[in-house]
């Protein structure tokens, strides 16, 4: 039975038949989406075990910790595929985002060995890479007995790729000679805009092309439209609120969170005059055409209210304007995409980026078995399957966006997606200063930014206050 | 002389001497909470140790620089001035009010009966969820309260996520959930007045105002004792309703002791700041609950003198 | 039957000292009455007995064994508390019961006692009754039938009478005599009540402040009360209480009451010339006319009957109050002047700084004839 | 107060209207919501007229979250399930450790037994955070991370002091001489306790125990911070609805509605312990 369709596959694999050819010929003969994946995964399986020995540590058991996201929904949905591969049993733990973070740190700073890999962010690795609590993944990739060889390190994007490596030394430089890869990207986000082409269309307005733009077409959609607000940016007292729209304007302008000095001392950058002028029109953005409860804005209620409505747009990650344009949303299929530079003086955009990564406990009692797991997880396989069956979108590897079938689905349903991508894909990194204050820091930034919104305390003097706690925290833990 | 007497002791081997009984009857639930001590005293230590998870190799005895840096740090002062502020507002409001609704019901009716038991609605919904509810209805785009609101004029009330209007919006909460605690304390305490001496003083024409601050208040101090610092010891421990509805924010403006800690542990991982301000809680706590216990007490024993 | 001993029994509650050095001997089959003010510590005995409590120093001993020791449940004795102290989920039948099912003994002679003893005591038609539908009497007797149900040698009674109604006290009063015999156990019963005391006792011991303050039969103490206050406390109406100064004359020893000279036959000379207390019993004062032999005009106060007799309250002169008591029926002034006559032979004398009974030569006599 | 005007009659009734409505909206509001899809109740302004739908419900019971990026799976029932069994058990177990020590408290005043107490009564009021953090790394030496043992010992934090404090108050209001009675009647200690002052502290024991029963159920930073995600309780599931994909309101609305539903039910049923443990609670102990 489909014994056509199998060679078919396996001359995908190997490389014969482009992917198009493949999916056309399984079409042809007769195939639903649904059989033709399974197939699909089926004899990718085979041609994974032909090269290297995934049964190696066949009847082990894994546990994973997961936040509640597509991307994990994803792997789940295709777990079956590696425990046939490996024989490896996985379990795992999914927690909503509100407390994910908070349950890696309870999990990993009591040294618990009930988890052998997890979901993390990069920024999140400055604090458990220093703490002693993940290993440095350098040690597998870089060993050809433990990775099997269709892994392609390579494939993925380098920046990405080097924003999850760092040194240890606080404000080293990210992806340097002697990083230590603390977690593997799995898919990354670029902040840029999400918007309503109804809405934009109704009140006549174009794409903005920078900050002071950006706050005009906001109070214009706001004011033209009705009932709805301008712009949706996170607000809550947390790093979350800094690292989107936020921090990705402000790197724009050039402007940093932190100086380096020369003897690797640090030091406050926020109070800057740059800067200053960059928070005012932020804050004058929100005031005038920000959510009304903004400072409890987190990822959920900025793509809610795009996807309800309430919104015209979004400067925020990409993948959240994604979601808002499918599924039983008010606005499924209205929403388009678009870079944006924030200065007028720049060339392009330069979003900093939000890498949903692997990594590996070092309380794990079985790291090669682990390392299974997450070069299935994160190689080529995996990736395309996500990328093209579910929405695990913003993949990390060159070949995945070089696939035509991805870019066909997303100009399809997500116009504009694609060229967002290309557009900043250069300019994408992560523009923070590694080192372990990073959510204390980024913490107090949004307290300040809140204070500024509700005028408790104008903008210069808020970042001055901002820099001298910031230094005195900075000095206070030896690193300012 | 015992010795050359037979004693009449039962046949049967095991048996409890008289005076360890009490300390065999206690001894399970004293070591199931010595288990929970010790890592109270592990939260001292760490309270003297400079202590970021992120910078393990940092990590050493500070003795008493966690707590000498509070004093020259705003953000503390700001977490002590408002978990007291947050306390204070809540017990007071809540008592006037719990006072108030008990007097209403005080006469035994079924109308009463069944009011009182609906009160008591909100003291089953955990705090948690009780502040989900509260940010579902002050939504400013769909919330019922929002929508509310803006019928009265309020167009642009922002509720938990303006700090001008946030420790109101939490304090709403509050009541909302303790309110009911204090309402049934007063009215069992009220209805187990004697009555004489309100009949004497309906007898002889004294003003109502005269009976209830001159013969109601005092007969209720004990329970009004009571409920106040049950509250108070609660109610500046504060974390649920505050880290369900805004973590603490807007800018600083919830950062109560219990959240700030926890904000403290899990995001800056900086445990020994974490440890230190909930050991200063704890010396708050500890402080009441000592003038709370004594007063308990000794009203205990008048009641039972009384008896 | 058995015999209980207490040997130097201390009992401290934190600094406050409730029985002092404590020594008490109960004979045989003997009915011994505690009797005292509250706060006596005749309660705290009681329990140190039945082993509900612990001395602090002493022994406990009960038919001649060392029960200090020994749990209350293995001690064999009967209780019945003042306050009735009734299971009050359980039914009087299982009330009284109680004692019997700890002995395992089968369901037949469980209802067999339980229905003799409440038909003794006239309260087997509610034993299916819980305590709360009982009325006080019939609580009462539940607590006895509980007491008594397993003929415990020893029945240890406190105060049974004391929340009950005059009337029904008056009936027990007479009834439970009857019982106790009827049972044969060695009894110790605690009152305050001076009536049940003399009534029921073989002997009774007084106690006050933690201490036996006197032990004899209740003629004895009546007749020759150890110091003012047990005086004080036995009888009613209360003993007349009169600070003299005693004086030799020519037929002996003599007190001046109004002026007029009061002959006590049974002093001697050692008793004169101090500060004394004079102990007049009411019964011993009677109403005379002027013209009477030591005849002490006083003025009538107030007159109040009681049911066997009549109790009138006079002033003398300087203006002392005294209690005169008559059998019921007898007459005698209600108001005015009138005149008293004191029996002087029956008078006691105190001393006024230690309040210990002076000796009688009579009463010495007979505890002389006793001993011989 | 028995004579009362007619204008001072009407403002009582208005004056308890008012707090009736207070404390009874925002339940019943919740209660609509719960029958609502999400579009409804984004719809401005708010409406009471709408067409009632179960799939709130029928989205939690069967477990399957139906969002804008697919299928979820949600373990909303099994956080219910793990409420129940937690609470339950912790209420149990402190039970059966804390009436006879409460019975010793009351019965015994032995050497440092005020202490003893007081030390135990002040758990209730120290900051659980205290506690917890530490506790987390002694939990995973223990390895009692993670088991409903180890959860189920620090929920005595919130239930031991509780029952220990009102059971105390119940016993020592039981006349001693009704068990020494019992005592001389022939029975042992432990007779004494199970036959007698069990069943006369009864109503206070179930008071405690429903009283502590809602503290467990209602508490949220213990497993916040200790459960991990299968068993966990529905206070921090509750979370779960907040998706990367959207917010469920109609679920939130519907998980409330159901995670309260458990100790409403209980408390209505013994709604006279309940308010016996309340107000008797606070002041015996």
């Amino acid at each position: 039975m489909y014994e056509k369709e199998k060679d078919l596959i396996s001359a995908f694999l190997r490389g014969e038949v482009d992917r198009r050819g493949m999916l056309k010929g399984l079409g042809a003969a007769g195939l639903t989406a649904g059989t033709a994946g399974t197939l699909f995964n089926m004899m990718s399986t085979r041609a994974l075990a032909a090269d290297f020995d995934w049964k190696a540590h066949s009847g082990k058991k894994l546990k994973l910790l997961l936040n509640k996201h597509p991307y994990a929904d994803a792997m789940i949905a295709n777990l079956q595929a590696f425990k046939d591969l490996t024989g490896i049993e996985v379990t795992y733990d999914v927690f909503p985002e509100d407390v994910y973070f908070d349950k890696v740190t309870a999990a990993l700073s009591s040294g618990s060995a009930e988890y052998d890999a997890f979901m993390t962010g990069a920024y999140m690795t400055w604090t458990y890479g220093p703490a002693g609590w993940i290993a440095d993944l350098n040690e597998w990739i870089k060993d050809p007995t433990k990775t099997n060889p269709n892994y392609n390190w390579d494939d993925f994007l380098a920046g990405v790729k080097n924003s999850c490596a760092w040194n240890g030394q606080p404000g080293g430089a990210l992806g340097s000679e002697d990083a230590k890869q603390w977690c593997i990207p799995w898919a990354f986000e670029q902040n840029n805009i999400t918007y309503n082409r109804e809405m934009f269309d109704k009140a006549g307005v174009e794409l903005p092309k920078n900050l002071d733009d950006m706050i005009a077409v906001a109070a214009k959609l706001q004011k033209d439209i009705g009932g709805i607000y301008g712009i949706g940016v996170r607000g809550s007292r947390s790093w979350a609120t800094i690292h989107p729209g936020f921090l990705s304007g402000y790197a724009n302008f050039n402007q940093k969170d932190l100086n380096v000095g020369a003897d690797g001392k640090l030091s406050a950058a926020m109070n800057t005059a740059e800067s200053k002028a960059y928070h005012a029109k932020f804050v004058q953005m929100i005031q005038e055409s920000g959510p009304k409860d903004w400072s409890t804005y987190t990822w959920y209620q900025v793509g809610t209210d795009l996807g309800a409505g309430a919104s015209a747009m979004i400067f925020d990650a990409d993948c959240l304007g994604y979601f808002m344009n499918g599924g039983d949303n008010k606005m499924a299929g209205k929403l388009g995409y678009a870079a944006f530079a924030a200065n007028p003086e720049a060339t392009a955009s330069t979003p900093n980026i939000w890498i949903w990564s692997l990594a590996m406990s070092n309380f794990s009692k079985d790291k090669d078995a682990t390392w299974y797991f997450l070069q299935w997880a994160s190689g080529p396989e995996h990736a395309l399957f996500g990328a093209t069956k579910m929405d695990f979108v913003d993949p990390v590897r060159q070949s995945i966006w070089k696939d035509e079938i991805f870019r066909e689905k997303l100009n399809k349903s997500y116009p504009g997606y694609v060229e967002m991508f290309d557009a900043s894909a250069a300019g994408a990194s992560i523009k923070f200063t590694p080192q372990p204050l990073f959510f204390d820091v980024t913490t107090e930034w949004a307290a300040t930014l809140q204070k500024m919104v509700a005028k408790q305390v104008p903008v210069d003097e808020g970042l001055d206050q901002l820099a001298e706690s910031i230094n005195r925290q900075l000095q206070e833990a030896g690193l300012g | 002389m015992a010795s050359t007497e037979t004693l009449r002791r039962p046949a049967s081997g095991f048996r409890i001497s008289r005076k360890m009984l009490p300390y065999v009857l206690s001894l399970p639930a004293l070591l199931v909470c010595i288990g929970i001590l010790i890592p109270f005293f592990t939260a001292v230590v760490y309270s003297f140790q400079r202590y970021r998870l992120s910078q393990p190799w940092s990590r050493q005895f500070n003795w008493g620089e966690n707590y000498l840096n509070f004093f020259t740090d705003p953000a503390f002062w700001n977490t002590l001035k408002v978990s007291l502020l947050y306390a204070g507002i809540t017990v007071t409001l809540e008592l006037l009010l719990g006072l108030g609704i008990a007097l209403l019901l005080q006469r035994r009716s079924a109308v009463n009966n069944f009011i009182s038991i609906m009160l008591l609605l909100p003291l089953m919904i955990a705090p948690a969820l009780a502040a989900l509810m509260w940010k579902l209805m002050t939504n400013p785009s769909f919330g019922i309260l929002s929508y509310l609101a803006s019928l009265i004029g309020l167009n642009d009330f922002r509720w938990a996520s303006s700090p001008d209007t946030a420790l109101l919006t939490v304090v709403l909460v509050d009541i909302w959930v303790y309110t009911p605690f204090i309402m049934i304390l007063l009215l069992a305490g009220l209805r187990s007045l004697p009555t004489q001496p309100f009949e004497a003083a309906a007898l002889d024409g004294v003003p109502r105002s005269f009976v209830f601050f001159r013969i109601t208040l005092p007969m209720l101090t004990p329970y009004i004792l009571t409920a106040t610092l049950f509250r108070l010891l609660d109610s500046i421990q504060q974390f649920d309703i505050i880290y369900a509805m805004t973590q603490g924010g807007p800018g600083n403006t919830l950062t109560v002791f219990q959240v700030e800690a926890y904000l403290n542990f899990f995001q800056s991982t900086n445990v020994g700041r974490s440890a230190a301000l909930l050991i200063i809680l704890w010396a708050i706590t500890y402080t009441l609950s000592n003038v709370f216990i004594k007063n308990w007490l000794r009203l205990r024993e008048r009641a039972r003198g009384e008896a | 039957m058995t015999t209980l001993q207490l040997k130097n029994i201390v009992k401290r509650y934190k600094s406050q000292t409730v029985l002092d050095d404590l020594t008490l001997d109960v004979a045989d089959g003997e009915r011994l009455v505690l009797f005292g003010p509250s706060g006596a510590g005749k309660t705290v005995l009681l329990r140190l007995v039945a082993g509900v409590i612990e001395p602090d120093e002493g022994r406990v001993l009960i038919g001649g064994e060392d029960m200090t020791d020994v749990d209350a449940e293995h001690r064999g004795v009967g209780m019945a508390f003042q306050n009735f102290a009734l299971f009050p989920h359980m039914s009087a039948f299982d009330n009284i019961a109680s004692p019997l099912t700890a002995t395992k003994s089968p369901k037949e002679k469980i209802a067999a006692g339980v229905q003799k003893v409440a038909k003794l005591l006239k309260i087997d038609h509610v034993l299916s009754h819980h305590p709360k539908a009982l009325s006080n009497g019939q609580k009462q007797r539940t607590a006895l039938a509980r007491a008594l149900v397993g003929s415990p040698p020893l029945l240890l009674l406190d105060d049974p009478l004391r929340n009950v109604d005059a009337k029904l006290r008056f009936e027990m009063r007479l009834e439970l005599p009857r019982l106790l015999a009827a049972e044969g156990a060695t009894v110790v019963y605690v009152t305050q009540d001076y009536k049940e005391a003399m009534a029921l006792g073989d002997r009774i011991a007084v106690m006050a402040a933690g201490r036996i303050r006197q032990v004899g039969t209740p003629q004895e103490i009546y007749n020759a009360p150890a110091d003012i206050e047990i005086a004080r406390l036995f009888g009613d109406p209360t003993i007349n209480l009169l600070d003299v100064t005693p004086q030799r004359g020519g037929e002996g020893v003599f007190v001046e009451l109004s002026n007029v000279r009061v002959r006590l036959a049974d002093y001697g000379g050692d008793v004169v010339g101090r500060q004394r207390v004079l102990g007049l019993r009411p019964e011993t004062i009677s109403f005379v006319d002027a013209a009477a032999p030591g005849a002490i005009p006083v003025t009538v106060e107030a007159e109040t009957p009681l049911n066997e007799k009549t109790v009138t309250l006079a002033l003398t002169a300087r203006g002392r109050e005294i209690l005169v008591s008559r059998p019921a029926g007898t007459p005698g002034p209600i108001a005015g002047p009138a005149h008293i006559a004191v029996n002087g032979s029956q008078a006691f004398l105190f001393d006024k700084a230690s309040g210990v009974l002076l000796p009688r030569a009579d009463l010495a006599a007979k505890r002389n004839g006793e001993a011989a | 107060m028995e004579t009362m005007s007619p204008l001072e009659r009407a403002l009582r009734g208005l004056a308890l209207t008012l707090v009736v409505v207070f404390f009874m909206f925002p339940i019943f509001w919740i209660f609509l919501m719960s029958f609502q899809t999400n579009e409804t109740i984004l719809a401005i302004p708010p409406s009471v007229i709408f067409t009632p739908t179960l799939s709130n419900y029928a989205a939690l019971i069967t477990g399957k979250l139906q969002t804008a990026a697919g299928t979820l799976d949600i373990a909303f029932m099994s956080n219910l399930g793990n409420s129940i069994f937690l609470s339950v058990a912790s209420v149990a177990v402190s039970l059966v450790l804390g009436v006879p020590a409460a019975y010793a408290f009351a019965r015994h005043k032995f050497r440092g037994s005020e202490d003893i107490a007081f030390t135990l009564l002040s758990f209730r009021f120290a900051p659980p955070l205290l506690v917890l953090l530490p506790l987390t790394q002694y939990f995973q030496w223990l390895g009692l991370s993670n088991t409903y043992f180890g959860l189920i010992w620090v929920y005595q934090l919130i239930c031991l002091p509780l029952i220990l404090w009102i059971v105390r108050g119940y016993f020592e209001d039981i006349s001693a001489d009704v068990e020494y009675a019992y005592r001389i009647a022939g029975h042992s200690w432990f007779a004494t306790f199970r036959k007698i002052a069990l069943p006369l502290a009864g109503p206070g024991i179930a008071a405690a125990g429903l009283l502590a029963f809602i503290f467990a159920w209602n508490n949220f930073v213990f497993a916040l911070v200790l459960a991990s995600a299968d068993k966990q309780p529905v206070t921090v599931g509750a979370l779960a609805f907040v998706t990367s994909s959207g917010i469920q309101y109609g679920q939130i609305a519907a998980a409330i509605v159901l995670s309260v539903t458990p100790t409403l039910a209980l408390a209505l049923y013994a709604q006279r312990y309940l308010v016996e443990g309340l107000s008797l609670g606070a002041v015996k102990g």
